[in-house]
C-alpha cells in the first residue's frame, strides 16, 4: 500500500503520465464549454434586443426602426459572434453545440426577423453563413451554422412573427399581416415535411405545435378583420374588402 | 459545541424570518381586501353606473390602501437591504393594486399614472420600501386588459367616444412599453396580451365609426374620460 | 392616428420620458444579472476543481494535498469571488439571488469541505463572511452569504463527505470515516431542525432526502467494516475493535 | 421559390445524414452483437474456466470488432467534422467494448489498457475517428464495476492470491482517476460507483488475510493474471 | 394474540368500508348515466328546438335522479357521521347534477335555482343526506359556463333580446358570488371563469345592441326565458 | 438438454416475431411518410388553393397508401389470429390516415366517410386485417379538431356559407358520437375535445350571421362542400 | 333579495368553516413542530445513545402532542359528523405522530403499539375525535422503515442479538399486515415497501450470523428491546 | 340514417367489449386473491417452515388457479383471434402466477418448470388459449428475484449447501436467457435484474465457503431442493 501512494504523489509511471494528458484534456475541453456558454449567453441577450428593436415598427418609421435593427445585428455579430469563431474549430462544432445552440438560435431568429420585414423573404442560411465567413481566419475552417440551429431559431421566428402580425392589425396594416400570415403558413408547412428528418426532433415536435397556435392566432385576427370589413362593403362601397381598414379614411385624434 | 451553537443561531434568525413573514402575511391580506372592495366597487363601471360616484369611494379605499402599505414598510424597515427577500410575498398583490389606481386615475384624467404618481398615492416614495418598476408595468399590462370591456359596456351604453379616447390612449401605451428590452419573463407575456387589447378596441372603435356613431367633435382635453362628461 | 406615432417616435412627451427612464432600468438591471450569472459559473466550475483537489487526499498526502486545495480557494476566493463583490450591492443580494446562489453555494461546499478536512470541524458561515469582508470596498455595504445559501451548500457537502468515507475505508482510515459519519449525523439532525423555517424549503427538501441516502451509506460501509471486523476479534486479541483495519499491519504489495 | 428551394436542399441534407445514421445503426448492431459474444465468452471466468483459452476465443472476436469500426470509420469518413453529430449512435457501445478489451488486457497483463491502446486494438489510431477519451473512460470505469463479482469468485474457486493484485490494480487506478477534474456527469457518477468495487475488493482481501490464506510470496511481475499462473 | 386479534378486527372494518364504497359506486355510476340523458337532452337547445318539450322530457329524468338520490342516502345512513369520509365519490357527478337542473330552472323561469330548491328536487332536503354547499356553488358556476354559448347560438336563431336578459342574470349572479370570500380552491378557480362568461355575454349584447338589432321594449317579468315564448 | 432445446426454441420465436416487427415498422414508415404528404398538401386548403386539384393529388396518394396497407396485411397474414399483439405499431399512424381520408371525403362530399368507405380505400375490406373500430372513431374526432381553422380560413377568402355547412355537419357527429357510452379512455378525451370544436364553429357562424353575411338561401344538398362550388 | 340572503348565509357559513380551517391549522403546525422535536431526538438512537434517556424526553413531548390533540378534538366537536370533511388537514401529520410513539414504545418493551394504546397515548380514546385506522397502519409502515437503520447501526454499536429480534418483530408485522386486504391506495404502497425493510433486515441478520456473532442463547423474553438491557 | 346506423352498429360492439372485459375483470380479480393466498403460504419457506408441507398448501390452490384460468379460456373463446386485444388485463397476473408455480416447481425438484409444463400446470396447454411466452420468461425472472433471499434465509438457518445448487442451477438459467436476443423492452430489462440475483448468490456462496462452512459432498442429483432433505 506504501509503495502504491507513493508512486501516484510522486514519482512517476505510465498509468500517471496518461491520466495526467486525460486531464489536461478534460480540463481544457470544460474551460472551453464555459467560455462558449458565456458568449452564448451574450448573443442571446443582444439578439433579444435587436427582435425588440424590430418591434417597434410601425406605418411611419419603418426606414429608421429597420436602419438601427440592422446596425445592432450588425453589433452582435462582430463582437459576439466572433467571440464563438474564435472558440470554435473543426470537430467542436458539432461537440459543443449543446453549449452554442441556444445563443445561436437567437441570433437566427433575430437575424431572419430583420430580414424579413426589411425584404419580406426569408434570410437563407447561405446567407447568414456567408456573412460569418469574414469574421474566420481564412486559414481555419471557418464556423457554419448547421441546419438544425437554423431551423429551430426558425420555428421561434413564426412567434415572432404572430405578435408582429397582431401589432399591425391594430394598426391597419392589414396587408403587412396577410403577408406575415401567408409567410408563416408556408414555413410551418414546409417545416411539417421536414421535422420528421431532423437529428433530434423532439424539442422541435413543442415548438410545431407552438408554431400551429401562431400560425391560428393570425388567422383568427386576419378572419375578425375581414368579417368586420364585409359587413360594411356595401354601404363603404369598397371594391377590395381585404384592406377594409386602409380604405379607412386615417382617423383624426 | 460550534456547530449547535451556530445551528442555535440559525434557528432564532429564520425563526424571526419566519415570523416577520407572519406579519407581512397578514398586511398583505388586508390590503388584498381592501383591493377586493375597490375592485367591486370599480366594476360597476361596466354597468354604466357614474363614474364621479364610484371613483370618489375608491379613492376612499386609497386611502386605506396607503395607511396599510405604509405598515408593510414599516415591518420591513426591520430588515434593512431584504426587500427582494420577501418581495414574492405582495408582489402580486401589489400589481393588482397598481392596474385598480391606474384605471381610477385613468378614469379620471384619461393620462397614465406614472410610476411616481403610483408611488406618493400609495405613500411608497420617501421610505427605502418603493414600489418595484416591473411589478409597475404589469400592473398597467392589467390595466389594458380591463379596457376592451369597458369599452364594449360604454358603447353599449350609448357612449360612441370611448373607443376613440381609449384607442388614443392604450396606442400611445403600446407605443411606450415597445421602448422595453424584456426577457421571456412573466412581464413580456402580459406586454404580449396588450396587443389584443389594443387590437379589440381599434375593432370596435371601427364599428362604432363605420355607422356614423362617434362623435365629430374633437375636444377633449386631458381631463377624466368620464369626470367630466 | 399619425399624430399618435408621431410622438413616440420623435416629440417628447411625459410617458416616453418615464418609459425611457423604465427601459434604462431594465437594461441596467439585466445587464448586471448577465454578469452575475457570469461570474456565478466561475465561482461553481473553480469551486469544484478545489472539491476534486480535496478528493486526492489518502493517509500520506494530507498537508500537501489540503495546502494546494486552500490556495486554490482563495484563488477561487480572490478572483471570482471578487467579481461578486463588486457587482453586488445594497438590494441585489437579495434580488439577484437566484443569478449567484448556485456559484455561492458550491463555493460554500468546497470551502466547508477543505475546513472539515484540515480541522475535523465545521466552518461557519460567519467565518466564511469573515474573509469575504476585505474584498470589499470599505465604504460599501459588504456581501455577505445569507444563511439559505449556507445552508444547501452544506447540504451538498455531505455528499461530497460520504464520498469521502467511502474512500477512506477502502484505504483503512476507519476512525476517519467514522468521524465524518458522527459529523453528516450532526449536521443533518441540525438542519431536520432548521429545514422547515427555511425561506423556500422545496430545494432544500429533496436535498434532506439525497443527505439521509449520504448518511446511510456511510453508515452501511461502517457496519460492514465492523462486523467483518468483530468476526477476528478473538482472533487478534484486538482491544479496540472499532479500528480493526488499522489494526493489520500493513499490506506489503 | 427561393424558400422552397432551400428546403429541398435542407430535405436532401437531413435525408442523407438520416440515410447515413441508418448505415451507423446497421454497423453498431453488428458491433454490439460482437460485445455480446465477447462478454458471454468472458463470464466464464467466474466460472472459473481456463483463463487463457478464454482470452484466445475472445481476442479472434476483437479481431471483428476493429474491422467493423473500420468500416464504421469509413462510414464517417463521408462527412468530415460531424464525428460528434453522430457519436451518440455508438458511444454506449463502444464504452462496453472498452470494458471488455480492457478487462482482457488486465486479464492477461495486469495492467490498465491505455487509451492508445485501446484505440490501437480497435484500428482507431491512424483515422479522424477516433476513440472519445470519456467514452475510454467510462469503460474503463465498467471494467472496474466487474472485479469484486471476480475477486469473490476466484477466491471461492481456491485462488487466494487473487484479492492482493486486484486491489493493488484498482488502488493505483482509483488514484489515477482522482487527478481528473470532473462535471456532474455520468462519468462522475461512474467514478462515485469505482470507490465501492475498491471497498468490497479490500474487504475480500481482508478475509483472505485474516485466515491466512493469502500467498506469502510477493513475486507478481506485469504479467498477466491469470496467463502465467 | 392480541396483534393477530387486532388486525382480524383491521380487516373486517377496512373490507366493510371497501364494501360500502362499491355500493356508492354502483349507484353513482346510475347518476352519471341519468345525467349523461339530461345533458344530451339539454344540449338540444343550442340547436333552438322547442324549449318546454325539452324540460318537459328532462324532468322526467330528474324523477329517476331524486330515487337514486334517495338510494344513496340510504347506504349513507349505515355509516353516520361519515358523509365526508365518501364524500370525494359522488362530489363531481353532484356538481354536475346541479349544473343541469340549475339550468333547466332558469330556462323555465329565468331565475337561479335555491340550493333548497336544488335539495328538494333531488329529495335532499329531509335527510342527513344533503347538499353540500360548495357542490352546489361549483354546480352554478358550472351552468354560467354554458350560457354563452346559448346566448350565441339563440341570437344566431334570431333571438335578439336573449343577450338582455342573460346578461342581467349573469350580472346580479356574478355580484352575488363576489360576496363570499373564496379560499384559493376548486371553487374560487370555477368562480374565476365565470367573468370570462360575463364578458363573453356583454360582447354579444354589444353586438346585438350597436347593430340595432335589440329589442327595444323592456317589459320582462321573472318568468321563464323560454316557457312563455 | 431439455432447458437448452427449450431456449433454443424460445429464441427461434422471439426472433421471428422481432423479425416480423421489423417488417412492420418497416411498412409503417412509409405509410408514415406518405401520410405526411398528403397532410401536407392539405394543410394548403387552409391557404384557399382550388380545391378539385388538391384532392386530385392528394387521391394519388391515397393509391400510394393503398398498396401500402395491402402490404402490412401480407405481412400480418404470416401471423394469424396475432393482429392485436402488433396493433401497436401501426395504431397511431392509421389514425392519423383515417383522419385525413375522412377530411378529403368531406371536402368532396360534405359527408362524413362510413367505416366501410374507409376500409375500402386502404383496401382493408375483403382481409382478415381490417380497420379497428376505435381507430376510426379517433380518426374522425382527429379530422373534427380541423374543421374550426378550416372555417376561419373560408370565411377569410370569402365563403360564407361554409359555417353553416360545417356546423351542421359537426352537430350531426357530436350527437352521433354520444350515442356511444364510452369508456374513460383515449377515444373518451378525443371526443370530449370535439365540443370545444362545435362550439368554435358556432362562434364563426354567429360572427357570419350577425353582420348579415350569410347566405340566405337554405337549399344545400349533401353534395360535397367543394366539390361542386 | 332571496338570491342576495340565500349568498350571505353561504358567506357566513364559508368563514365559518374557514374560521375552523385556520384553528386546526394552528394546531397542527403546533404538533408538527412537537413532532419534529420529537423526531430529531429518536434520531440520537443512531448514534447509540443511552436509549433511556432519550425515551424520557420523547415521552416528555408526547405529552405536549397529548394536550395539542385534545385541543384538535375540542375544535372539532364544534362541527359534529365533520370529522371527515377536515381529516385531510391533520392527515399526514398524525401519521408521523403514529411512527414516532410506535417506534418509541417498540424500543422500550420490543412489541408494537396497539391503536387503541395510541389513541390512549395521544388523548384520543373518550372522544368522538379518534385515531383513523388507515392513518395508525399507515404510520406502522413508516415506523418499519426506520428499523433497517436501527438495526445496521446497533449492529456497529456491538450489539448483535438487534438483528434477530427486530426480524421476528418485523416478520410477524408483516404477516399480520399480509391478512389485510388492501386496496391500490396509499397504505397498499406503504406496505408494499415494507418487505424491503424485512430484506434488508434478514440481512443483517445474516451477515452477523454467518460471522458467528449473534448471541447463541434464545431466550428473550416479550420485554422492551433497550429498556431492560 | 345510415350515419345513425353505423353509431349504433358501433355502440353495440364497443358495449359487447366492454362487457367481455369486465368478466375477464372479475376472472382475474379471482386469479389474484388466489395468486395472494400461495403467496402468503410461500412465503414462510423464508422463516425455514418444513417446504414439504407448505408445497402441499400450495399445490391445493393451483388446483384453483386452474379451474379459474379455464374460465378465462372460455370466456375468450367467444372472441376468437382477439387473444392479444385483452392480453394486458390478464398479462401481469400471469407472470406472478408463473413465478410462484415456478419458485414451487425449484424448490421440489431443483429444476426449471418448463413453459409446457407450466402450461398443463394452469390447463392451457389443449386450448387457443395459451401462455404467451413473453409472460413465461418475466414469470421465471421474478422467481430468480426471489432467490437470494431463500439462500441468504437459509444460510441463516444453517443449510449452508443451498447456496451452492442455488448457484448451480442460477449459473444455468442465466445462461440459457443469454441466448436470447431480446429487444430493449420489459423483458430484457427483468433479465438484466437477473445478474444481481446471480451476483448476490455468488456473494452467499463465497461467505458460505471461505469460512468452510459449505458441504464438501458434492452428490447432489436433480432431485427436488427440499423435498428429499
Ligand atoms: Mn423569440
Ligand atoms: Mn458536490
Amino acid at each position: 500500500r506504501t509503495m502504491t501512494t507513493d508512486s501516484s504523489s510522486s514519482s512517476s509511471s505510465p498509468m500517471k503520465d496518461a491520466f495526467t494528458k486525460y486531464t489536461q484534456y478534460l480540463n481544457t475541453l470544460n474551460e472551453k464549454r464555459e467560455r462558449v456558454v458565456k458568449a452564448s449567453r451574450d448573443i442571446t441577450s443582444n439578439s433579444k434586443k435587436v427582435i425588440f428593436q424590430v418591434h417597434r415598427i410601425s406605418k411611419h418609421n419603418r426606414e429608421e426602426v429597420l436602419g438601427k435593427a440592422e446596425k445592432d445585428l450588425k453589433a452582435v455579430t462582430d463582437q459576439y459572434v466572433s467571440q464563438l469563431v474564435k472558440e470554435l474549430h473543426g470537430t467542436d462544432f458539432w461537440k459543443l453545440r449543446r453549449a452554442y445552440s441556444p445563443g445561436v438560435q437567437e441570433y437566427i431568429e433575430a437575424a431572419t426577423f430583420c430580414s424579413f420585414c426589411k425584404s419580406g423573404n426569408l434570410l437563407t442560411l447561405d446567407e447568414i453563413n456567408a456573412t460569418l465567413l469574414s469574421l474566420s481566419d481564412p486559414s481555419l475552417e471557418p464556423l457554419q451554422i448547421n441546419v438544425l440551429d437554423y431551423l429551430l431559431g426558425l420555428a421561434d421566428l413564426t412567434g415572432e412573427l404572430m405578435r408582429l402580425a397582431i401589432g399591425r392589425i391594430s394598426e391597419g396594416e392589414l396587408e403587412f399581416a396577410e403577408k406575415i400570415c401567408r409567410f408563416v403558413r408556408d414555413i410551418y408547412r414546409e417545416l411539417t415535411l421536414l421535422v420528421p428528418h431532423m437529428d433530434d426532433s423532439y424539442d422541435m415536435k413543442t415548438k410545431m405545435d407552438t408554431m400551429l397556435q401562431s400560425v391560428m392566432k393570425i388567422e383568427n385576427a386576419c378572419f375578425s378583420v375581414h368579417v368586420r370589413g364585409s359587413e360594411y362593403i356595401p354601404l363603404l362601397g369598397s371594391s377590395d374588402p381585404s384592406s377594409f381598414l386602409s380604405g379607412v379614411p386615417d382617423i383624426e385624434l | 459545541p460550534s456547530l449547535e451553537k451556530q445551528f442555535e443561531d440559525f434557528r432564532v434568525q429564520l425563526e424571526d424570518s419566519g415570523s416577520l413573514r407572519e406579519r407581512i402575511r397578514a398586511v398583505v391580506m388586508e390590503i388584498e381586501s381592501t383591493t377586493r372592495l375597490i375592485h367591486a366597487n370599480l366594476l360597476l363601471v361596466h354597468q354604466s353606473r357614474p363614474t364621479p360616484e364610484l371613483l370618489e369611494k375608491a379613492k376612499a379605499q386609497v386611502g386605506v390602501l396607503k395607511e396599510q402599505y405604509n405598515r408593510l414598510a414599516v415591518v420591513l424597515s426591520e430588515c434593512p437591504g431584504q426587500y427582494y427577500r420577501y418581495h414574492g410575498d405582495w408582489r402580486s398583490e401589489t400589481q393588482t393594486v397598481v392596474s385598480l389606481i391606474a384605471f381610477m386615475h385613468w378614469l379620471e384624467t384619461g393620462t397614465l399614472l406614472m410610476h411616481s404618481e403610483a408611488e406618493e398615492m400609495l405613500g411608497l416614495n420617501n421610505s427605502e420600501f418603493n414600489l418595484d418598476i416591473e411589478d409597475y408595468l404589469v400592473g398597467i399590462c392589467f390595466m389594458s386588459n380591463e379596457l376592451p370591456r369597458y369599452v364594449v359596456n360604454q358603447v353599449t351604453a350609448g357612449d360612441y367616444d370611448c373607443p376613440r379616447k381609449v384607442l388614443k390612449f392604450l396606442t400611445d401605451l403600446h407605443a411606450a412599453f415597445r421602448m422595453l428590452n424584456l426577457r421571456n419573463d412573466f412581464l413580456r407575456k402580459k406586454f404580449d396580451g396588450m396587443k389584443y387589447d389594443l387590437k379589440r378596441v381599434e375593432e370596435v372603435h371601427y364599428d362604432v365609426k363605420i355607422r356614423g356613431l362617434a362623435a365629430t367633435g374633437d375636444a377633449i382635453g386631458e381631463q377624466g374620460i368620464k369626470g367630466q362628461s
